[in-house]
């Protein structure tokens, strides 16, 4: 089933506004997508009917808060198919997840002389953790290469993990730049053959394709609500033996069982991970953000942008002087990095900005991949499930004017 | 909800709670409790030749829900085996309290019995 | 000027619904408070018109929520006089404020054979991250003991400054059980004098009183935005030296400068603590609450709730075997805890709810606290600014019937 | 805004900058950069004998606000004392640059002369 982007974008209020007398063409959902209504709605409900806190309180507005919170977490299960609601971690955004690996099992599993691997196209939320981390502990940080094509180069992996001193592979499900969907579940295999864990990062696939933690190898992946139709906050999740067997990361309320002058007992998973007042109307938020994903349909939401993108390659491929970094359209996600010879990147923005198109400009947190392709920035199109030819289009139109104003 | 919590009978079982008490020469011997608000259980029972469950008798305090569960408990698990301990589970307290829904904040009080037992029976 | 509840009221949506066909008698504000129309409406006109990711864009909508977001931070470190914007960090709550120092400046500047002092009156969020601190560093942690009558007892904290081993002393601006307002700028004063610095628990206070963090005496402060009418998001605030010398916490996007493959450079303050997309409308969400509180006048609001304490000490005296613990009328704020000879509090809480009366259970995550009063729980009743006479004269006669049901 | 930002004063700047290159025996050298849209500048200046700016030069690349904006810098310093130029501020460039409101995307580009020389100063 084919999506219907009039209807969908009718869900979203923000497309009733424009931009400088313009209609707003948003393609930069790879950095935060819209919300519709029915999110909305979902978070002004629990403000306007049933808002207490969540977890400590025995009257009827708390009950109906800590419920309808408790359910977002089994929607949220449910979209990734997690075996156990138990698993799922409510935090504040992707980032603070990839943290709290990193600083509570790693530290717990990373000692002097371990290795870390990790690729060279993460997002710095995938990659500064690590860096750092090994540098706490002693560790050694290898990179998978990226190639000229912007696929990772797999052929080092087997010489990397040769040794057995490999305690982790961190490893994005797609590219926020390139658009790469690498091939997580071989990395998966390898890695864990020769005794590793894996992590991966899900916050730029989990709103786009479907995301099934039981089958994808990985033995954490952390996720973006802001970047799926939800506010801004993240999930993660892991499996419940590694969890279970980790230290607690943030302390305070409702992650404790008991706690005494001189010791403190913690409480069961997920609570172990969630310290102090959680964002409960987000939460619930989030929970409503996956049904509506879930009512279009991951299948269809993937398809639909694989079709974009294919169209957005093909029409970039006629503005001159404009070049595509990253693989062909049957190999990425719905997102198109690009330079132009007669631009800057700020200045492309920028003046596609007036004709009512948001694009992102900069290294889009991903300082190392740009490296490797000798950018220090690139603009970027992102395409979710309200974008369509037309906004490709507009895109384009903007993208000649740039040439126009700045060719010389 | 609230008024199903505070009906006749609950309240009866907490004002005179059945096998209040401990016994002598018991075969579980289990104290367990709910740090988030105090309820506190010392659980005895007697498991026959078969292993299964004899005699309860309970000791503690705690709110109506814990203590009328407690009291209540004592007489449901008699002639359980450890098997069939185990594999009760909170629709059974439920309905043994009556056929309520507890609210969120109420479960662990009215599984305290329970836990008790399974934990003391793993242990013994 | 004297607050004018039955208005304040009107701005409330969540009062126009019913519990248990009762009006609704909301005493759990010290849990977390209720939501005015503006804060609502202020996160709503966001996600409707001015959404898209914060910091990284160029584009109209990016710049609007840019400037949305940095506009609140402002608003905030007003309402808290902050010298400094800068010195306004945006977190999930305050459990993460206090765990930030407790790991950043701690694990930096707490060794083997420092001392920590906090008090025996600390929630866990400003007591459970600095005993897993000392456990961690081999540090001694001392506490400031609670009277019977529920305050600080101060004659300790010389004798355990006096060695010049004690690095920070932690302290509440406001006990959340029994409402104790500690002396915490002579704490401070003495804390500084031996070299030590201070951390404050503004969890309770920011919201319910004028809070100036220039005078106060604290180093680094917390508090919750949801306490304050805002959403489900935390504020820490530190002075600009501390904060800079400090190393981040988390790592990811937006606190860094540069990333390289080997090592990363940090972004400037309030960023450098700031990792990953933000609650964006959330903060927008919790300006609005600043500007709402700052209408009413927080020396209004703090006057109001001291004469809702007063009374609701005075009627609570007039309930059978009733208890309140902590000091009187004139030295704390707006929480009231207490217990009943004939009723576990949980049941109090079950049974007041069917009246229509929200009040909490538990420990209200303050073990160590109630242990000095040597009781597991309490029921706590806390006052806002949208509560009034009426409102504890349903509480009382709601305990009545908590007695009539329980006692034999 | 956008607009502003492309009229034909600055575009000209942009394609024709003044003063781009590097001075011999410069008393300034300084390099400095932004690292999130990787804007460089290298700026070299001869300052008088009482310290004022004599002469300024740069050479980079970047997008038409950083290279419009240090166009026009290197003639709207000359003359100024260290303390004259450490007082200026996004103000004086913006008024500078036409008098726009840069968005916050924007303000770092726009300043990037100015820090460079800032920073030069102070190391001279
Ligand atoms: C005194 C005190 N400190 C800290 C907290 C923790 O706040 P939060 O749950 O928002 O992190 C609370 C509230 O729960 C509190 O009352
Ligand atoms: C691939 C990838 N990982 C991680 C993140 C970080 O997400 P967040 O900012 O929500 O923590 C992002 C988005 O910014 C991303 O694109």
């Amino acid at each position: 089933m084919a999506l219907d982007v009039q209807a969908i974008r009718q869900d979203f209020p923000i497309f009733q506004r424009e931009v400088h007398g313009k209609r707003l063409v948003f393609l930069d959902s790879a950095a935060s997508s819209q919300k519709p209504q029915a999110v909305i709605d979902a978070m002004t409900r629990i403000y306007t009917h049933s808002y207490a806190n969540v977890h400590r309180g025995l009257y009827t507005l708390a009950d109906e808060a800590t419920t309808a919170y408790e359910d977002a977490r089994g929607k949220l299960a449910r979209f990734i198919n997690a075996a156990d609601t138990a698993e799922v971690i409510l935090l504040r955004n992707a980032t603070e997840g990839l943290n709290l690996v990193a600083y509570s099992w790693g530290e717990q599993n990373v000692g002097a002389g371990d290795r870390i691997i990790i690729t060279e196209m993460e997002h710095h939320a995938n990659l500064v953790p690590w860096q750092q981390l090994a540098q706490r502990q002693g560790a050694e940080l290898a990179y998978i290469p990226v190639t000229e094509a912007g696929e990772l180069d797999l052929d080092v992996l087997p010489g990397l993990l040769a040794d057995g001193r490999t305690k982790v592979v961190a490893c994005s499900l797609m590219s926020n730049v390139v658009g790469t969907l690498p091939p997580v579940t071989r990395v998966a295999e390898m890695a864990h053959a020769a005794g590793a864990i894996v992590v991966m990062d899900g916050a730029q696939a989990v709103p786009h394709q479907p995301v099934d933690v039981q089958t994808l190898g990985a033995d954490f992946m952390a996720f973006s609500g802001h970047k799926m139709c939800g506010p801004g906050i993240g999930v993660l999740w892991g499996r419940r033996e590694l969890l279970e067997a980790m230290p607690p990361f943030l302390y305070g309320g409702d992650m404790i069982r008991t706690v005494k002058k001189t010791y403190a007992q913690w409480n069961d998973l997920p609570h172990k991970f969630e310290a102090g007042t959680p964002p409960i109307a987000e939460v619930v938020g989030l929970g409503a953000a996956a049904d509506y994903l879930s009512a279009l349909g991951m299948d269809a939401i993937h398809a639909h942008e694989r079709e974009m993108t294919a169209y957005a390659l093909e029409r970039l491929a006629e503005v001159d002087g404009l070049h595509v970094i990253g693989p062909g359209a049957d190999r990425r996600g719905g997102v198109a990095a690009f330079w132009m010879e007669a631009a800057h990147p700020h200045d492309i923005a920028s003046i596609v900005d007036a004709e009512g198109v948001c694009i992102r400009a900069g290294h889009h947190c991903a300082q190392p991949l740009h490296e490797c392709f000798n950018l220090p920035a690139t603009a970027r199109a992102s395409f979710y499930i309200y974008n369509d030819e037309a906004d490709v289009d507009a895109l384009i139109a903007a993208l000649h004017k740039v040439n126009r104003l700045l060719q010389r | 909800m609230t008024s199903d919590l505070y009906r006749e009978q609950l309240l009866d079982h907490y004002h005179n709670p059945n096998n209040y008490g401990v016994l002598e020469g018991a075969d579980v011997d289990v104290e367990w409790d709910n740090p988030t608000c105090g309820d506190k259980i010392h659980l005895t029972a007697k498991l026959d030749a078969e292993g299964r469950v004899a005699e309860v008798m309970f000791e503690g305090h705690g709110c109506v829900v814990s203590m009328a569960s407690s009291s209540m408990f004592t007489e449901r698990v008699i002639g359980k085996t450890p098997e069939e301990v185990a594999a009760m589970s909170l629709d059974d307290i439920q309905e043994m309290l009556g056929g309520i829904r507890l609210s969120m904040g109420r479960v662990r009080c009215a599984l305290l019995p329970l836990n008790a037992l399974k934990r003391g029976m793993d242990a013994s």
